[in-house]
């Protein structure tokens, strides 16, 4: 399973390392595709059928609407020019990367390995949830029912950034203009 | 424990992204990649050995199934994901429209 | 359980929904429902905070309480901290409401105005109501989505460029925040906030509990907009409305910013002393760098935008020295001059920076420009602006008998008695460069001659004026708080969540 | 916006359909089956960009359906929280409290409130999504005329 895995994972790296540097942004959308798409073989070999159906979906949709976006524009990224200064910035970041690596690898050292979980609140979200809910499907039990107020919050922010797409793309902005 | 490290390399990947594009549609693909990778890392916490997917099965008895909870949080993750990823693209086109360009370097009124 | 907690979020919600239906349909309809909306949530609040009465409550989504030691679902916990929080939150925000009524009346979709106004109003009080990390993060992002529409809702350039920015450093928190979260379920295999402080209470790796507190910081910082992290702010709230503009500086970053990372770094984690030097310094070099950079500006609300840079740094700096103290044990009623004068400043400022930003957007209602250099004599004609920013400009640069006086004096009584005599002496210097900065503000808006005929100015509408008058009263009756017999019934409840973090756990979950 | 060719056309009206339907049909087992209000409101979603793509409309067309869609979503949500609310007065008399009957385990009408969350919820995402596409066709249509 690890092994599986890391191999996907691997060639989501590549992908997200192609797309961005990519000088096409449609190459980069598609690039991106790759990540998201992998990430839908990860999610079912983890057991995860429902987040695969939601990922799959809306990768596609992000997919449709940032290709709508980059379509009919310039496409290409303007390079930035590679002077002495950006070659000291990446090597700050990648000096700066590397301690956050090193202290990640640190961080998680003493907790459980992959596999090895044990369930702590989720105990009861698992043990009698179907007396509780009546939800076979238990990420459903959770989602609608056990922390349904989450999911509240969520539908909330969608319909947020519906309403934001709606007023931000209004066409004018004051009455006057 | 190398996945881990894995997804923490596709985080840092996206960080590097957001520090250093500059174009408008490639800084919100580089958000979009440091979202993907703490969704992984979020199932794979909650994955355990010989767990089922959380369907249960009526039929059979009692069995080990896979940690449900990180899964709704990821399912509720996605769809803000979604959220910003709509919200960024309604801005880069209409900054797109007004200075035909996505390049941010040339969309700069604003000081400081 | 008390049944009307959840309707903090429920009420805007539901008036959130009903304005986009029929605000089409019905003219004015959302001109009518949204401050009755807000105004039914500050009483709720005020209700609420008169009931309470000191203790505090849990209120379990679903009915989902569980087990005892272990929670289910969802808890909502309203004590004093929270409390004192939804009051300022709805107070300001039914203040702007009604500032905007007159004020928006030039901009195009105001039913999606008011509909994202009362999103951001219920993000935050979900967010100040939570006791669960989950839950708080989806919260905290309803907020600050319908913030980013709110920044760009003018569309023009610079409001756009803004929104960009403070999407894109908006994001990069959340997913800080959301790792963080991530990983202190991998931990603690929870995430009800109450429980992982059992958790951290016994065995943990200094490691990996120094990673989330760097995670945690970093992203919260960010939304509060601490130094190292404030490069959105000035942008955003600056190019914003300007009635978002004092929500966003008087409400958001402290209830997503400051009032959370308080929350988790008090009664979440087990306090380290490292932690309560790092949240000291940040809060003192905001505090020097954000004055600093003020001075120099000559965009009001630029100017006003740096100097909320500084403001927050006091009161995270109060609140960093709280913990230092706490940890040394010897010395609590110092602790409790900290804390409470980090409060106390907390809702000082939520009312003078309110009221600057709106005075701000009157000058730029009639001048349309924010430059100082292109305004001057304005004192005349514009009678009740000029008056009551000068009430605020004295409150915050703490000159008596305005509120913002007391609130800093009890902030440096703390740092005096607790031997930090260096941040007390960066606090009075601070103060003295305030004063320095709004007199320049007074200035060159109000005193200097004109530049322009300023004769044909007229002062502002109706609803306008009232706003900014109803919050210059409570600049001086804020004043009121520095009673040792007042403060002992209103800020004491907050104060003791947070010295005896314990009370949090045992409120929550009966451990 | 312009539509695409005939093959397209035609293409896009048999899978629409099926799309659609196989969309309904998650919302309505979620839960039983993996998916749910979520996946399902996406593909509903998915299934209306189909058609708007393959066969261009015009902006007045389009500024029409985005107004409907948005009506949608705003009803959608409001009944979600209604639907919440109806429990402080029903049942357990607490907010989003399962106060319907559970049902037998398995079967569609089961699990109280979670199918009725499910089918809101359901519609808001459509209707929500639908809604950010529309928006910035409209926008792009608008703004190169």
């Amino acid at each position: 399973m690890e092994l599986q895995i890391s191999i996907i994972l691997g060639f989501m790296i590549i992908g997200a390392i192609y797309a961005l540097h990519a000088k096409d942004l449609l190459s980069a959308v598609i690039a991106m595709g790759i990540v998201g798409y992998g990430l839908v073989i990860c999610f079912l070999l983890l057991k995860a059928p429902d987040l695969a159906i939601v990922q799959i979906v809306v990768e596609t949709i992000t997919l449709v609407i940032m290709v709508a976006v980059v379509l009919d524009s310039t496409r290409e990224e303007e390079k930035v020019p590679f002077d002495r200064t950006s070659l000291v910035n990446t090597l700050v970041a990648f000096v700066v990367f590397a301690g956050l690596f090193y202290f990640f690898l640190h961080a998680i050292e003493d907790l459980n390995p992959l596999g090895k979980h044990t369930l702590g609140m989720a105990e009861s979200y698992v043990i009698g949830a179907l007396e509780h809910t009546g939800s076979v499907n238990l990420v459903t039990g959770v989602l609608f029912d056990f922390r349904a107020y989450d999911t509240l919050g969520e539908a909330v922010i969608l319909y947020t950034a519906a309403l934001g797409a709606l007023t931000l793309l209004r066409m004018k902005g004051k009455k006057t203009d | 424990m190398i996945v881990y490290l894995l997804c923490f390399v596709l985080f840092l990947v996206g960080l590097y992204g957001v520090i250093t594009r500059r174009n408008l549609i490639k800084i919100a693909i580089s958000l979009s990649i440091m979202e993907f990778s703490i969704f992984l890392i979020l199932v794979l916490i909650g994955y355990i050995d010989q767990g089922l997917a959380p369907i249960v099965n009526t039929n059979s008895g009692p069995e080990i199934y896979v940690d449900p909870l990180p899964q709704a949080m990821v399912l509720t993750a996605i769809v803000i994901g979604l959220a910003t990823t709509a919200m960024l693209m309604a801005i880069a086109i209409r900054l797109y429209r007004k200075y035909k360009t996505f390049d941010i370097r040339e969309i700069k009124n604003l000081r400081g | 359980m008390d049944a009307l907690i959840p309707l903090f979020v429920a009420i805007p919600l539901i008036s959130a929904f009903l304005m986009v239906i029929f605000g089409k349909l019905v003219k004015g309809f959302h001109r009518f429902l949204a401050p009755i909306t807000l105004l039914a949530l500050l009483l709720l609040a005020v209700y609420e905070f008169t009931s309470l009465g000191g203790t505090s409550q849990a209120y379990a989504m679903g009915g989902w309480t569980g087990k005892e030691g272990s929670p289910l679902g969802i808890f909502l916990v309203l004590d004093g901290f929270s409390v004192i929080m939804l009051c300022i939150i709805n107070l300001i925000g039914l203040v702007a409401l009604f500032y905007s009524l007159s004020y928006m009346a030039k901009y195009t979709a105001e039913a999606n105005y008011y509909s994202l106004f009362c999103l951001i109003v219920a993000g935050m009080n979900g967010v100040v109501l939570s006791g669960d990390l989950f839950n708080l993060f989806v919260f905290l992002e309803v907020s600050v989505i319908s913030s980013y529409a709110l920044v760009a809702f003018g569309v023009g350039k610079t409001e756009l460029e803004a929104s960009f920015k403070y999407q894109v450093l908006g994001g990069l928190a959340s997913m800080l925040i959301l790792l963080a979260i991530g990983l202190i379920y991998w931990q603690c295999k929870t995430v009800n906030m109450a429980e992982v402080r059992a958790a951290f209470d016994g065995s943990y790796s200094k490691a990996f509990y120094l990673f989330v507190q760097v995670l945690l910081i970093s992203g919260f910082g960010l939304k509060a907009a601490i130094i190292p992290f404030h490069a959105w702010l000035p942008d955003a709230h600056s190019s914003a409305p300007s009635p978002i503009s004092a929500m966003l500086s008087g409400v958001l970053i402290k209830a997503v910013g400051i009032y959370v990372l308080i929350r988790l770094f008090f009664n979440m984690f087990v306090f380290t002393h490292e932690i309560g030097v790092v949240i000291a310094a940040l809060g003192a070099l905001s505090m020097v760098l954000g004055s600093l950079l003020a001075i120099i500006q000559w965009d009001v609300k630029r100017l006003l935008a740096y100097s909320s840079i500084s403001q927050i740094g006091y009161i995270v700096m109060a609140f960093g020295m709280g913990i230092i103290l706490l940890l040394r044990g010897n010395n609590e009623a110092a602790a409790v001059l900290a804390i409470g004068g980090g409060i106390y400043h907390m809702i000082n400022h939520a009312v003078f920076k309110g009221l600057l930003f709106l005075n701000a957007g009157s000058l730029e209602f009639r001048l349309n420009t924010r430059n100082l250099k292109e305004m001057g004599g304005l004192s005349k004609s514009m009678p009740l602006t000029s008056t009551t920013s000068f009430m605020a400009s004295m409150s915050i640069s703490g000159i008596p008998p305005f509120n913002g006086f007391f609130s800093k004096l009890v902030i440096i009584i703390a740092a005096i008695n607790g031997r930090f005599y260096l941040l007390a002496a960066l606090a009075v210097l601070v103060s003295i460069i305030t004063l320095g900065y709004f007199l320049k503000f007074q200035r060159f808006a109000f005193f200097n001659k004109a530049e322009k005929a300023v004769e044909k100015i007229r002062e502002v509408p109706f609803p306008m004026a009232t706003s900014m008058v109803f919050l210059a009263i409570l600049c001086v009756a804020l004043s009121l708080l520095a009673i040792p017999s007042v403060s002992e019934t209103v800020l004491r409840p907050a104060i003791d969540v947070l010295i005896q973090p314990e009370l949090y756990s045992t409120t929550l979950i009966g451990i | 916006m312009e539509g695409m060719s005939t093959i397209v056309k035609k293409v896009s009206q048999l899978v629409a359909g099926l799309i659609f339907m196989y969309g309904i049909y998650i919302i309505l087992h979620g839960h039983l089956t993996p998916g749910g209000g979520f996946a399902g409101g996406a593909i509903v979603a998915g299934a209306f960009i189909l058609l708007i793509l393959a066969f261009g409309s015009s902006a007045l067309n389009l500024k029409k359906e985005v107004a409907g869609s948005s009506n949608t979503e705003s009803v959608a949500i409001l009944l979600v929280v209604i639907l919440a609310l109806m429990s402080l007065f029903l049942g357990a008399k607490v907010f989003f409290g399962n106060f319907l009957p559970k049902g037998e385990a398995g079967t569609l009408l089961s699990a109280g409130v979670i199918p009725l969350y499910n089918i809101f919820i359901g519609i808001e995402v459509a209707g929500a999504i639908l809604t950010i596409f529309l928006a910035l066709v409209i926008f792009k249509e608008e703004s190169s005329k």
